[in-house]
């Protein structure tokens, strides 16, 4: 039993906040994030350079072959910093089921230029909250007499879809069974449009009108395709705790710094009662949402699937976090209200990543279900 | 004890109802969320002013039509559902006609009740009481307003003014009396000043949901004839006390996101029979019967705080009360809705495609400032403890 | 609209308050809740004679036809005495019963000694919470060939059966339609233990093995049952919403008065910030609970069901009222953990009264089919 | 970071596993709730002895193993699925033994430590430190030790003692300083004391489950040794401080109710089919997944609590987070498992039929004291605030 990263885990961590500390201050990622590329090409090279979107993968596709948890703790730094980039769209999520499920050829085809960032991959998913029957979003798929499959339908909230050269979509054919293939985002058919979300980071809906995709761009179909999904859901979630426990022990940070300095009544308020008990709240809460988070990023890290882990720490981190967000608002008061302020970034951060992959009660029905209830 | 509106009030409800209906269906207004006060339209304002609905619970002699605070509610029940822009008159009506009725002068009165009650041009009020270094604590109040002859000189600066870029008038809380021996809640007072007059800067401040509504008003050297002075100089805060329990008691603390809660009902009846047999539908009827039950906890509150000041009470603790629950209860709903509504509620109005009617997520983002404004929740609470309770200060 | 009691029911009020308090001050009802009998034969008469078990009851009966509101009064100042007596088994929940569904020889026979205090009724109710299908309890009943009815199992919590001398029982037919009859709880094969519960006051298990009942003794039957017991436990749940604003009221005054003068760190605990806000969420909760049981109550006394409002109000109470005592518990320290001061009786009495009619999940659950969903 | 353990710490679980299922198995004592500390087996506590798990994390000079605080949490994890009678030693153990080790003479360590560690006769401790007007405010203590000559003669009186009764010696703080001057945190000192004493007298108090573990203690001109005296005169605050954070990081803040969990999810499992296709189950299945999210999270902190110890650190704000957080999950469990279990769980043992063999409600009715003792939970936040997070004081 060990609660500390390694010495080399740590000099990575430090390495991951020098460059974020030095190239993206809150000015800059305000900046990013209500800019028309929604990334900051310039940085994302330079991250890409430092091997950041490679940690993970195999050396003989550029990958540094690290362990799960460095990519972990590197989220943990992303969520403080609120850096908007594609980096959970195309190494994560669109990365992680190549690698997983791509053949060979896909592979080396698709992974080296993910990896040095040339290219931008996305994926497009169907929904993953229950939504009413009318309200469903799907891209459908059939073949063609030529063998190849043809897209129908939309996706929600495709993150950088503007700016990806490749969007890994996840469709399904006539018997709902899901098929994993890659459409070049040019393609004929194809259209994006802009969605402004709560986070001011922009999403998009990719709406398919007989897009063609060859054979050889299906990474998996049926079972397999399932399982490299669930697969990368669960790892995309746990990261996703990871940047939310970034954020939050940032949260906190902030709260506690202000509270120490705003004074009222003559006092800072962090000498009040009130305030000095909803800062140890969220103490508390933070510290079992790391606990927890690093708990799932240790499984996978060391082979497990760690769902259960993972879905635990989805729902710890989401109910508390947001929780937490909520009370540095007040703690704040009016200034903390205000765009001018980084503060409000969490606040919106946590309301979305909450909603990603499931809230806490989707969470809690998986636990149940695992626990034998 | 007795639940029941009256046969009279019954009948106020239905034609406001009526009204508003009409208004919506004419595409008057639009329906959406909080803009009772945000949302300024000096035309509707007069329509209301024309059914008497303005200063609906001022006495007759200024113009009002006698009534009481509950029925007051009642309309602005009828009117909030559909979220009236009521924003014109809104500060105006509930706040600086009834404090010129109690502390202004017979010119003062003459010169804006009527403008008021009728919404005529120049009747727009916004409130400048906060500083950045005077939140929740208003006696740190540092603008100053020196008297030299028959003016005073106003300096300073105040923030979070809603609507203050709209306003005509502003309702000034300044400092002035600067001897330091005098305990500090009686150096202020209360004026009302142009808000266009020269050395008044309006900035304004951006909030997180990237919206407009809050200023900051900068004085720079600004002159305003002395009898701007309400009331006695020195009662500035006396005179604020007997305000706050009308600012805290509005039904609108309740019903600001009203129409979040018809598009979550409208979202859930969009769900199939196959949806309902599930846990997660068990989980949807099971906050959403939580919500139904603090909403009707939330309305007798109000209810019960306007009652009370109809009974020539002072409401203090119970529009404490009201206020700390209905607001809570409006952040819950907006939680609540984003939840259930999932991923696609992040979507917010202007975007491409799929912008929605209702932007549930700048609700959401607005709801840090109702447990802020008005007084805070910590504010609250300390005055339920220690006026309502009797605890010690 | 008027949130205020007449005079007429300001005086009753007072007149309970006085009674009660030279009554029954906390060291009686801490003796009377763990006597042998479970109540003071003593003030049980008094009760009788000042007309209490009447309040409701038609004057033919001997009841002075007041407002359920009046009943509801009642009920609030005994949440705050806390007295243990039979007047929710008896005049209320028997007594309803009969009212409302008796015929009028059965009405004559009843309820003159059942409101004169002179014979004192319980009712035996089936399971009113979900329980594992193996946890049933049920009273079946069957006729044999002279038309009386046999009863047969066993029903739990039964008030005060040690000394009733009717039990109103809810059994339930071969095809599971409820029958409500009386019997003599000195019938052969009639079974009374003792359970020690939560709050010390005991109840009871009534087994039946061939209880014979008379058809003269049935009250109703099928859907008149089952309309009959839902009226009563409408209205038996109000009152207990009543008993439960009563105690709500007694802990937070209770609570205050401590916290005013109770001193640690050199100054009355009241004087923290924690403790005044814990108190004003009290209070918060408390009018809330306040007006939403009176509306219920104001309901029924205007002659409407009231079912909504009845769970609605039991719903709110029940939380609020359970989170009310734990708040006092803990700004009482040690000594409110102690059998010697008075606020522990009503951690206890929240706690059985949330139970009671069915804790907020299930009250929700009704709500929610209420409103459509 | 490694949530595993080692190859010796999953076998010591197992052994310690084996061992208390065949103890269960062979009726040696009862799985009850709330046996941790109330349950007092000298002979079950010498059977733990006899293997060494009796200071497991004591150093070998002492008489115990030398492992680390891990270790004696995964020992104490298995115990305490069974709540393993342990009060005879729990508190020597933990409190006792330690402060010796740091602040007794060589004299105390030799007649004390191996009674402890082997579970002999007269070794069983309580710790005397609450007063009346002494509970969060522990510098108000009241009780004196005037030193008489080779005497100190103690005066006073304490309160909430657990297992007081049944106790050998008692661990006193008491005032030995009446010097107005100096500063009240620097005026008491620690004592161990014998309970039959002369002048001791033990008072029950009986709890709002009726039932006695708590005492009150008077002490009436009772002559004790200056021998008795541990550590430094004056000392007894710095001295205690050095002790609280091993009191507030155990395990048996998290599985004082394990038995509770159990039989709950023995309940659960008897139902049918049928019921589980409601609301109702689902609702049950929410709340059940929460409490074990909850558990983890608890569980988490107190490894983690433990193995900062083992590196040596002090764990002030990691172990009041732990205590804060395990005490409200039990709360929380106690709470719930009435709730799903309904109307029936009022029923206490001691019913004359349905006793239940565990008392879902009594361990409801104890609930409150989990967040009392052992620092309440406002002065575990006042720590985590200003300790934890370096808020101002």
């Amino acid at each position: 039993m060990d609660f500390e990263l390694t010495p080399e885990q740590n000099m990575l961590k430090k390495s991951f906040q020098e460059f974020l500390a030095k190239e993206c201050p809150f000015d800059v990622v305000r900046e990013i994030r209500k800019s028309d590329m929604g990334y900051s090409p310039k940085i994302w090279k330079k991250m890409a350079d430092l091997g950041w979107l490679g940690l993970v993968f195999e050396e003989k596709y550029g990958g540094s072959e690290g362990a799960f948890l460095d990519l972990f703790v590197l989220f943990e730094e992303l969520g403080k910093a609120q850096l908007p980039s594609p980096l959970f769209a195309s190494p994560v999520m669109a990365g992680f089921l190549i690698s997983e499920a791509g053949s060979d050829a896909q592979k080396e085809a698709y992974l080296p230029r993910l990896i040095d960032g040339k290219k931008i991959f996305t994926v497009a998913l169907p929904d993953e909250t229950p939504v009413p029957a009318g309200r469903k979003t799907v891209i459908s798929t059939g073949r063609n007499p030529d063998g190849d499959y043809i897209l129908n339908g939309e996706a929600l909230l495709v993150p950088h879809a503007d700016v990806a050269d490749m969007i890994l979509f996840c469709a399904e054919d006539q018997n709902r069974s899901p098929i994993l293939c890659l459409a070049d985002s040019k393609s004929s058919g194809l259209r994006v449009s802009a969605l402004r979300t709560i986070t001011e980071e922009r999403k998009f809906v990719v709406a398919c009108a007989n897009v063609r995709v060859s054979g050889k761009n299906v990474i998996a179909e049926a079972d397999n395709a399932k399982a490299a999904l669930e697969r990368m859901k669960t790892k995309a979630m746990v990261l996703k705790c990871g940047e939310m426990i970034g954020g939050f022990k940032q949260v906190l940070d902030m709260t506690v710094n202000y509270a120490s300095q705003r004074k009222q009544f003559g006092v800072p308020i962090g000498k009040f009662q009130a305030i000095q008990h909803f800062c140890a709240e969220m103490a508390i809460d933070l510290q079992g949402a790391q606990l927890i988070a690093y708990q799932a990023a240790s499984a996978i890290s060391s082979g497990a699937s760690g769902e259960v882990e993972a879905a635990m720490a989805k729902a710890w981190c989401s109910d508390t976090y947001v929780n937490a967000t909520r009370i540095s608002q007040q703690i704040h008061g009016g200034i903390g209200f205000t765009d001018e302020f980084a503060v409000g970034l969490y606040f919106k951060h946590a309301k979305e990543s909450e909603l990603m992959f499931g809230h806490s009660k989707i969470k809690r029905q998986h636990i149940a279900n695992a626990i034998g209830l | 004890m007795d639940f029941e509106f009256t046969e009279e009030q019954n009948e106020l409800r239905r034609q406001v109802r009526e009204f508003v209906e009409s208004e919506v269906a004419a595409g008057t207004f639009e329906v959406t969320s909080k803009a009772i006060v945000a949302e300024v339209s000096k035309s509707f304002s007069r329509k209301m002013a024309q059914r008497g609905w303005i200063g609906i619970n001022w006495p007759k002699e200024y113009g009002g039509q006698g009534k009481g605070q509950v029925d007051k509610m009642i309309m602005l029940e009828e009117m909030y559902r559909y979220q009236a822009p009521t924003g014109y008159h809104f500060m105006a009506e509930r706040q600086i006609g009834p404090a010129l009725m109690k502390f202004g002068t017979e010119e003062q009165k003459k010169e804006f009740l009527p403008r008021i009650v009728k919404a005529e041009d120049g009747a727009m009020f916004c409130l400048l009481f906060s500083e950045p270094d005077a939140g929740s604590d208003l006696a740190a109040v540092a603008t100053t307003a020196g008297k030299e002859g028959d003016f005073y000189i106003v300096n300073g600066q105040k923030v979070w003014t809603s609507e203050g870029h709209l306003s005509d008038y502003g309702w000034l809380l300044a400092k002035t009396s600067f001897d330091e021996s005098i305990p500090k809640h009686q150096t202020c007072s209360e004026f009302i000043i142009d808000m266009k007059a020269p050395g008044v800067t309006i900035r304004p401040l951006i909030n997180i949901a990237g919206e407009h509504s809050f200023n900051e008003v900068f004085f720079d050297n600004v002159k305003i004839p002395a009898t701007s002075l309400v009331g006695k100089e020195g009662d500035g805060f006396k005179q604020i006390m007997a305000q706050v329990d009308y600012e805290r008691s509005g039904i609108e603390r309740l019903l600001q996101n009203y129409p979040v809660y018809t598009a979550l009902r409208k979202y859930i009846a969009e769900m199939t029979p196959e949806d309902r047999h599930s846990d997660y539908y068990g989980w949807i009827k099971d906050v959403m019967a939580q919500l139904e039950i603090e909403f009707n906890v939330g309305r007798l509150m109000c209810y019960n705080t306007a009652w009370i000041i109809d009974q020539g009470k002072k409401p203090t603790s119970q529009a404490a009360i009201s206020k700390a629950f209905c607001t809570r209860y409006e952040q819950k709903l907006n939680d609540t809705a984003m939840k259930i509504m999932g991923p696609s509620s992040t979507i917010r109005k202007g975007s491409e495609t799929l912008s929605p009617a209702i932007d549930v997520a700048a609700c959401y983002l607005w709801g840090p400032s109702y447990t802020l404004q008005g007084g805070s929740m910590e504010v609250l609470k300390n005055i339920i403890a220690q006026r309502g309770l009797g605890l010690p200060r």
